[in-house]
């Protein structure tokens, strides 16, 4: 179901915590649905030196989570901005269609991270909407 | 790539080799259409009278009464649309079990959008066995079907059969039981249980998948599936699943001589399974009625962790099992069948079930319980949540998604 | 007990050992849910999902358009009830070419008697195949679905499938074709003959009894035939006859190489048995079309003598044949499809069909051929008609009845 | 699909041929219908003596006509008209229930020529109606 590379981080996450005096702090999802991300990063000059995360949830949802945090060290504010959900499923080998909107709050994370960091510096929260393709599931269940 | 420990016996179970041996032969050398007249035909045919005598036998019914399908879920379909189809002058209400198998609640989902059918879903309470007053308080007088599986497939619950035909039987309302996972693994007796129509599968006995037989008590009259060249008394056309109703046949067979032994067999060890997860790990519950249940099954709630996480980190070492988390079933909802005792969405997420088989070994068991404190402890370290922040990750109403500052979006409620 | 020589292969074939090898790893090694997401199961769902690519690749068709099911008769159903249901806003009008296997024309009937539906029959000259004029002049602006066979079960006739998907096409109709006798055994591309649905079964082409597949192009609504835990991506719940799924794609992989093979092996000796029967046998004719016929198919109609008596004394001689007499078909009445040419049903009681297949053998043929005679004439001896009775024989309009002497019985209609 | 004693039958009819002089002749069925049986008698002092038979039909149609002129040889004109069709079968151990009715004609065949014989010799008809039992029919088919 799942590629090596969401497998790997499934299995071997990476920067898995919290920061504890993170410069921004960005929570998604809701367990009633069963994935929760929550993503701490730490900023100096715009720019981001690192993310750690908790997650509740899915095998999806914990990769997503984990890669974030490998793709966002170094990157600017503006950068971790431009970042995208489909860009992550893509980053991971792609993710199964069903997970695709669902699992994939990754990048919602990080923006509202950000926005975190930037409100409390005084400055506007600039992140967008987020942006969820809209893919047909493959309905399957177990038995 | 195979597990080294099998505990999903409700998913599936491997074919015993002395039934695909048989079924080998209905490829190899009795390979003829039972429909033919010449000997490579009519011995095949001879085969599958023999077969469908033996599953006959093996509830208490006559030959004629038994239709092979091609799965569990057609028997169902069957059931459910050909009952309501041939009954529907009488009345177009049907009361339906709510922990019922997406094989039964689809049909009766299809009846309800398409041809009119109004369908009551009856619900028990957190042990997930049905009081059968229920049953009788949902019955008008347009009520033509019950359907009340024998034995659930998430929580293992079995229901009162017995006191829920008897109702049925009462009030001259035709009664079917979705029995596919209970044949082979409890003893059923048609006639004792006062069933009208009953689904099997050969696949959760150690029989082959894709084939599964409906028995219909004779004079009961039921609307065709599938038309076509008259195969099973018109009932259910198509060349016959030759090899499949033998595998089928003598899987029933053997696994209703290990009955007893299964009995005892499986419910000590998950016996054992529930001390060894109750007594090693903290915030978990253990979901279902403890006696009223099959015997190889066991189910739980984790608090803080996700089922399919949970899933597939025992996948990662080894040992094959569920859950009824949203994430794992695919539907993007939780099981409904865990929502439908009552429990929260969030406490379904958590869920884990366990089922053995004929061949788990204690040594199973204990490798499992050696595993499992690790991966669920991994996991709620990874976890946002844990005890001290019990109300945020309990509280169902409240949003936590960032949609709540962008209204026009709803994802949150698919994630 | 087996027939020595085989010569039914429209009726079933043989599965392939290296076909029926493959299938037994899918009951004993790898058994797994493919639903399941763990490996046992997961390492399954990729099995199947390469045999779906399989199965598209050899018709020229997209993975997602290949849809399992229980069965050819299955496929038919799905296709003919799925594709109604489906379009019945549009209209209610459904082209059925007359001689469609029961598989086809029995979903059809039941539309007509249950779900409003208007089906016109169309039928071919004598030589059983289908001008496509009749179609284009059946059209009305209801029509919401054209369904013509590829090749005739019996007569072995091929259909100009191109020239009436073009017309179905045109007027924006729904085109399905039942190509169970055809896929295996000759060139199937559904881009190539502008085909919507068409439906397979493994038994025709030596793999298992109990598993088809339904082509539905990409973009078709159909109407769900068997709800349940959405295997299929929905479009046909039931967990997966995996060994049958391999089983198929396999055997279907095996019989398209062979293509080419078999057309000139099965044509030769084909034209052999025709020749053989024509040259020594007094009062016999030749049915169906000459050119336009699967390469394996032969069929006859013997004067003066019964069809299943032909089969029977044929079978006691270690040959298998068939025949679409009443008596051999079972339905009490003869060949809808040698009366739908024109034929009689005298002429319909006399046939017999041999059909060969990939390992028939020049020898098989020369026996047959030396046996054959010797049975016609032993029962021509047997019958009450022969050439100076002729007349008696052949009058369809008088009956020799004695249920003429008493008028309140009719037993004889159904003799 | 048939028993030993029917298989007997067919692969060994009795008493093919047609009499030549005979005293009764009876033919029921209609091609049109799969079944036709000639059945001849030679009959002396109300006493059937020898009974032949042409079969057009079915396995069941040709045993039931062959068993027929084995039972009925020295019955007496009496006695072979109480002989019915349901005790042909069952002197065959049983036909397949579809074709109970369709091609078990035999007795009636054997009635007609008695009456044949009785009405050739001045007497009065005495054959009853035929009796077919109502049998569900075990629908099959071939493909
Ligand atoms: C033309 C045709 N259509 C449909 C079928 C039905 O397929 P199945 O035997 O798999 O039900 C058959 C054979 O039985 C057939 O010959
Ligand atoms: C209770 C229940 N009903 C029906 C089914 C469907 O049977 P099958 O898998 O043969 O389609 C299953 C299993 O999948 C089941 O557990």
């Amino acid at each position: 179901m799942y590629s090596e590379k969401v497998m790997d981080h499934f299995s071997n996450p990476r920067n898995v915590g919290e920061i504890e005096d993170a410069d921004g702090v960005g929570q998604v999802g809701n367990p009633v649905c069963g994935d929760v991300m929550k993503l701490t990063i730490k900023v100096e000059k715009d720019q981001i030196l690192e993310a750690k995360f908790k997650t509740f949830g899915c095998g999806a949802a914990v990769a997503t989570s984990s890669i974030i945090t490998e793709i966002v060290k170094g990157k600017s504010i503006d950068e971790a901005l431009e970042i995208s959900n489909a860009a992550i499923a893509e980053a991971l080998d792609g993710l199964p269609p069903q997970k695709m909107h669902c699992s994939n709050l990754a990048a919602d994370a990080l923006h509202l991270a950000v926005d975190d960091y930037l409100v409390k510096n005084g400055m506007e929260p600039r992140a967008n909407k987020p942006s969820h393709e809209e893919e047909d599931h493959e309905e399957e269940q177990i038995d | 790539m195979k597990n080294k420990i099998y505990f999903d016996h409700s998913a599936t179970t491997p074919v015993l080799p002395e039934v695909a041996e048989e079924m080998n032969r209905y490829y190899i050398d009795e390979w003829g259409n039972p429909s033919s007249l010449y000997q490579t035909g009519q011995s095949v045919k001879i085969k599958v009278d023999e077969a469908r005598a033996k599953v006959a036998d093996a509830i208490g019914a006559d030959p004629k009464e038994i239709v092979f399908s091609g799965s569990g879920t057609e028997a169902d379909n069957y059931a459910i649309k050909g009952a309501y189809r041939a009954k529907l002058k009488k009345g177009n209400h049907i009361i339906c079990f709510g922990l019922e198998h997406p094989a039964v609640i689809e049909p009766c989902k299809y009846l309800e959008k398409k041809e009119g059918a109004e369908v009551t879903y009856v619900y028990p309470d957190k042990t997930g066995v049905l009081d059968s007053d229920a049953i009788e308080e949902a019955i008008t007088d347009k009520t033509i079907l019950i359907t009340v599986m024998m034995a659930n497939n998430v929580i293992g619950t079995i229901q009162p059969i017995k006191e829920i035909s008897k109702i049925a039987r009462d009030h001259k309302i035709t009664f079917h039981t979705d029995a596919v996972q209970a044949v082979g693994n409890i003893k059923v007796d048609v006639d004792e249980l006062g069933i009208d129509l009953l689904s099997m599968s050969a696949h959760k006995f150690h029989g082959p998948k894709g084939v599964g037989a409906l028995y219909v008590r004779k004079g009961m009259s039921l609307n065709t599936l599938i038309h076509g060249g008259s195969q099973e008394r018109g009932r259910r056309s198509g060349t016959e699943n030759v090899a499949g109703i033998i595998g089928l046949s003598r899987a029933l067979e053997i696994a209703n001589k290990e009955i007893d032994f299964k009995k005892e067999h499986l419910s000590r060890l998950r016996d054992r399974v529930v001390k060894g997860v109750l007594d090693n790990i903290p915030d978990v519950s253990y979901i279902g009625d403890t006696k009223k249940r099959l015997p190889g099954n066991a189910c739980f709630s984790f608090k803080y962790i996700e089922g399919e996480s949970l899933v597939l980190h025992l996948d990662m070492a080894g040992i094959a099992t569920s859950s009824g988390s949203a994430c794992s079933s695919k539907s993007l909802e939780p099981s409904h069948v865990l929502l439908g005792i009552g429990m929260s969405a969030v406490e379904a997420h958590g869920s884990l079930r366990v089922t053995l088989g004929r061949s788990s070994t204690e040594e199973e068991v204990d490798e499992f319980l050696e595993v499992l404190p690790g991966v669920v402890d991994r996991l709620r370290q990874m976890s946002p949540f844990n005890a001290e922040k019990e109300e945020e990750y309990l509280d169902e109403t409240e949003d936590h998604n960032i949609a709540h500052e962008h209204p026009d979006q709803h994802f949150s409620a698919e994630s």
